[in-house]
């Protein structure tokens, strides 16, 4: 076990998954000398050579496409994108390429990759340093995505990915790379994809989030501890796919949902555990469902304190959902 | 071959690469099939047996005889018109044909377009239809092989229209920043549907676009088997011998439709197609051959009957086979079946045992 | 008024816009000479000449991002993307800067452009010709998204995203361009966008569908009506901004609602409906909220008549949600 | 002015255009307050007084000697590094700073981060981060222009790194099949953050990637204001005369950071930033302006320490505007609010009522 950041820990993942496995190999903007813009591949160019660590030109169509090919070919390629929204002109590559190789190869042909990206806002990165994108991925067939919130889950989510046999959108809570620390196990840590996780135990209310947002959810749930209402909150861990077992047991359990995440709201991935709970759980329903989440804007600059959801807003939902039946 | 070398080659090259002829006639004979099946396949569609299908007529002697200068173990990126390609890599005839049909003898299980086909053991991957995207993948492939220290290019092919696309400048400016053992061979057929060459890009070739890339860009005449195996076997020697990737511009005309969807005439002049028809590839073999007495008209006769027949064979077997499993549908999306999968799997075996299949 | 098909009336609509407006500019691929591989842009060139219906270089990113332009600079274009499948390699200017411009510029510069496109199955075309890729757009803010079901409104909602003064996403259901035809009002008729329409009442289920599935959703509604519940089907007709007020309405009057789409269940369009009625009408709710989708899954060839949601399926669906409360 | 034409010009040009002298002197002060402002920006980030910055020191002669060859009406497409060029284009300097403190004064209403500013006004379109997308649209902006018939070029302002994306590729391609009247203005300042130019892709020079799109591609030295006007104003008159895009690569050097989120000296050396200060563009046309007699070390000083005030004066002023207001989140997504955002608008009222601003 090693205190770390999450950063650290998902250097630390990659580092051991490099280091026990030479098909593992590297790609991206800035990731090699420079160590990456967040230093999450910091020093692994240096121990591992610019062959597998490979600083490429700008282009996140020719990072993703090159990393299909390899993978492929049968390496397992890590590309990074450097902010998740910069992933849009990998889109083609991602959505037409990563998820439907097996499919429409009937099989012959796996694409095993795992997609590295930051997400998210509170770095005061405006519109374009801030997104969080995952519902685009977890709506397209063929891709998983995974958003860890803890250091030890992102180094063993990581590694679980980077073994898996299937294509992984891997997306990291930048806002939290430094300012979330904690134990992290040694060697070749695992974590299962598709396992949500109850980090909190409740029974009144389930709060459902993933990545920075699971840290505010435990927040508002501490704060209503004393009087309040007691609240079980769920780390997603894995989007797609769902554990939809863990989730509907626990709205079973509590009979109301409050679901947190920065993406907008319309269309958002709170829909779909929404409609889970309408289509599964409507008759253990005691109230409304409610979202807590970006507004439906691009996200804002001078603003952000204000649109992204924080405690006191997760706070103000469970009370009304409380209230409402 | 007129050459549009962008960039001085850096690596020794064999000279004079040739074919023996022996070799040669059995290529002929390749681009026979590839004649004979395109045409059977066009009726096919008209007749509504198969539901689409891409012609690569006057494409033969670009696609055969690219392929003829490659190893068995290169890498081959397709397009979805490449049939001589595939039939060039030994792929059988019968595998194709049961792609078309989108049958329980279609190793990719229905799940495509006919022509959308690939087979690992054959290094020929399976095809998408979004333009471009497999330019990228055999840049990567090509970069994974030579960390593996494996001695094989990888080829992508793709039409003139591609040139535009994203993929085909990420491809190639990676492929020139990491010297990938990579070749992009580019089938100038003249047209991207409706829109000819000249409206695609306002470059005098697209062979010196590479220039933009630090590589050799090579146009060579498409409708000349030699010439295009003499300009790949010079690509691959370079790119084993680490002297980077190359962009060969075959420059030949799409004789039919775009595709079975495609009316040519709403877009193009008779007197354009009768120019190329005059330069038929497949024809010009033939009389090469002859002239080099390697081919006789009763032997020519006989290539293309047994050609005929044996496509007639695989037809017929494909027509009698079954259609695909109805619940293969959610295989392969991914290694596992998910839970949420395993459940509409169920939902669809449900239904097809109360009402049995929806009409199609 | 005029019988047409849909294509016709898309064909139309352009017409009437180019006529009258000259800051109306087309450009796609093949839409000039060849009039469009579905002929929607049939004509057009030949009347209103090659500077104004412009065929394009094969490259969606420069399709749209040269009407992005236009638009900046004032003019209305309406670019084609030749099938939804291939709108990706457009995703990032679409995301990026079609839906931001006027929000990252303070309002300075809207960007009025339509983008039309073929979307869905039906026509054998497997992956990559068949595909609804609408959630995409719908949860991106700054988008508008329209999908027509009938000829009338295909012109009607085209013209008046035309000459909306947003950015909006036109998606025709390329499967009854031909299969279904009508009475078309002539001249600059208009259907004002953000408003569903309830195209058939019914008191005992709301059935929601867009598109091509709005007919199977009317031909299960028929065939229900002899002996089984009285079922209503609402046409979105415009999917963001969504008619919310229109859909609650429907769902508080029956109290059932089954959702029909094309697209992958899994985050599709139809998760945030069921979202707002678990959210906003849960106690209105009689039974569970059921979707009839496409199956998460890339869309088949093959087998496409057993991916996509026909009135049979409606129809049982229908009758499990009658049971179940 | 190293030309690297890649394809024969095909309209008449102006010969040797120069800007007069007293238009230079005003350059020059532009690029000073360029300079002055940039130094002081980095300051203001480092003391936490606005949350970001994109310094451009040593592209202030590029900048301002392209900018100076326009004319008014002409339409820029900059992206986040452009501050020479908004200040030659007359943006008000306190206008410029309110944006990169995000205040009520910034009329973008504090959307974007800092150096992400536009103006309609003067014609200088809002930047986004996303690397390239502003190419496309300078290219469709001309290609609107030329519909109206408004004597007018537009130019796309983009760095080495930039010639690789998918944009890059499109709308050059687009601006040579439709002989758009459009300017690619590259600024190759060496670095792509921590890339380095020759790894960014393998051609010699960016400007001969413009042989690949048919049209010219010019070198010209960005350290030198009266070579970067001249190789712009050329382009410009042949744009107008109807000969179509030119591509421009001024070769510079980023001098700074790439961002105040970057430390260069992670990635590239010492000796390497010396040797192009020694190259300082705002020192060498001082030099000149001086040899031509037209500037005194008096009138040099009075030029920074005017410079200086007026920034210093700016700043101040900025940091006593309020905020913005936080409702103003939910404008500018649509033309008008949908009732949804009605919905979530009232909902932060409510919140900013009830428990006033949750703390930044
Ligand atoms: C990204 C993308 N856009 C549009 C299409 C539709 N489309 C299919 S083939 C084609 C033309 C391709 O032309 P070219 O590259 O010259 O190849 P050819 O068909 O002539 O062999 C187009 C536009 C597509 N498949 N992919
Ligand atoms: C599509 C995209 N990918 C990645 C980034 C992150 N990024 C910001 S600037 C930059 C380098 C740009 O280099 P260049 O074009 O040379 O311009 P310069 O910053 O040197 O002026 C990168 C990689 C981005 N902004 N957009
Ligand atoms: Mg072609
Ligand atoms: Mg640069």
């Amino acid at each position: 076990m090693t205190e770390l950041t999450l950063v650290q820990a998902i250097n630390r993942g990659l580092q051991q998954a490099m280091h026990d496995d030479a098909d593992v190999v590297m790609l991206g903007e800035d990731i090699g000398l420079n160590g990456g813009v967040f230093r999450a591949t910091d020093g692994l160019q240096k121990e591992f050579g610019a062959e597998r660590v490979i600083d490429t030109p700008l282009s996140e169509t020719g990072i993703v496409g090159t990393a299909v090919g390899m993978a492929l070919y049968g390496l397992k390629p890590v590309p990074e994108i450097q902010f998740q929204d910069f992933i849009y002109p990998a889109f083609d590559q991602i959505v037409s390429e990563v998820a439907k190789f097996r499919y429409r190869s009937g099989g012959q042909y796996p694409c095993h990759l795992v997609i590295r990206s930051p997400y998210g806002g509170g770095v005061k990165g405006g519109l374009y340093h801030s997104q969080s994108a995952e519902a685009y991925f977890a709506h397209t067939a063929g891709l998983k995505v995974v958003i860890p919130s803890t250091p030890a889950d992102a180094k063993g989510l990581l590694l679980s990915s980077i073994y898996d046999e299937d294509p992984v959108l891997f997306f990291e809570p930048k806002r939290i790379y430094r300012a979330v620390s904690g134990e992290v196990p040694d060697g070749d840590h695992r974590v299962p994809l598709g396992v949500a996780k109850v980090v909190r135990e409740g029974t009144d209310l389930s709060l459902f989030a993933y990545g920075a947002m699971v840290h505010p959810a435990l927040q508002a749930a501490e704060t209503l501890a004393s009087d309040g209402p007691s609240v079980e909150v769920v780390d997603l861990r894995t989007l797609s796919p769902l554990d939809e077992k863990a989730v509907l047991a626990s709205v079973e359990k509590t009979g109301r949902a409050v679901i947190v995440h920065e993406a907008p709201r319309f269309c958002g991935y709170g829909a779909e555990l929404a409609a889970l709970f309408a289509e599964k759980a409507l008759f253990s329903l005691k109230a409304p469902v409610a979202r807590v989440t970006g507004y439906d804007t691009p996200f804002p600059y001078a603003l952000e304190h204000l649109y992204l959801p924080n405690a006191a807003r997760i706070v103000a939902a469970v009370r009304t959902t409380m209230a409402a039946g | 071959m007129a050459e549009a070398r962008a960039a001085p080659a850096e690596a020794p090259v064999a000279a004079n690469e040739e074919p023996p002829l022996s070799d040669v006639l059995s290529a002929y004979r390749t681009m026979v099939i590839a004649r004979v099946m395109d045409e059977r396949c066009l009726t096919l569609q008209r007749q509504g047996r198969i539901g689409f299908y891409v012609p690569m007529q006057g494409q033969e002697a670009a696609q055969v005889g690219c392929a003829w200068a490659l190893a068995e173990e290169d890498w081959i990126f397709p397009a979805y018109r490449e049939l001589g390609v595939a039939l060039a890599r030994g792929i059988p005839i019968p595998l194709l044909i049961n792609q078309f049909f989108g049958n329980s003898g279609d190793e990719i299980k229905g799940r495509q377009m006919p022509n959308h086909y690939g087979y690992r053991r054959f290094r020929f991957v399976t095809a998408s239809s979004p333009v471009g995207t497999q330019i990228s993948h055999a840049v990567g492939a090509a970069m994974a092989a030579r960390l593996r220290k494996d001695p094989i290019v990888t080829v992508s092919f793709f039409g003139d229209g591609t040139t535009s696309s994203n993929d085909f400048h990420a491809a190639l400016n990676f492929a020139g920043v990491f010297q990938a053992p990579s070749i992009f061979f580019c089938q100038n057929n003249q047209w991207a549907i409706s829109l000819p060459r000249e409206k695609q890009t306002r470059s005098a070739t697209l062979a010196e676009k590479a220039a933009a890339y630090g590589f050799p860009g090579v146009v060579v005449d498409g409708m000349d088997f030699r010439a295009v195996y003499r300009a790949v076997a010079e690509a691959r020697t370079r790119a084993l011998a680490g002297g980077g990737p190359t962009l060969i511009e075959a420059q030949v005309y799409r004789l039919g439709p775009h595709s079975t969807s495609d009316d040519p005439r709403r877009y193009r002049s008779d007197a354009e197609l009768a120019e190329w028809r005059d330069r038929d590839p497949v024809a010009r073999l033939k009389q090469e051959l002859h002239e080099a007495g390697a081919l006789t008209e009763e032997n020519d006769r006989a290539i293309w009957e047994a050609a005929k027949e044996e496509i007639a064979r695989a037809v017929e077997a494909a027509e009698k086979l079954p259609s695909v499993d109805p619940l293969s549908i959610f295989d392969d999306v991914y290694a596992q079946r998910t839970p949420s999968l395993e459940e509409q799997r169920a939902g669809l075996q449900r239904e097809l045992a109360a009402g049995g299949e929806p009409k199609r």
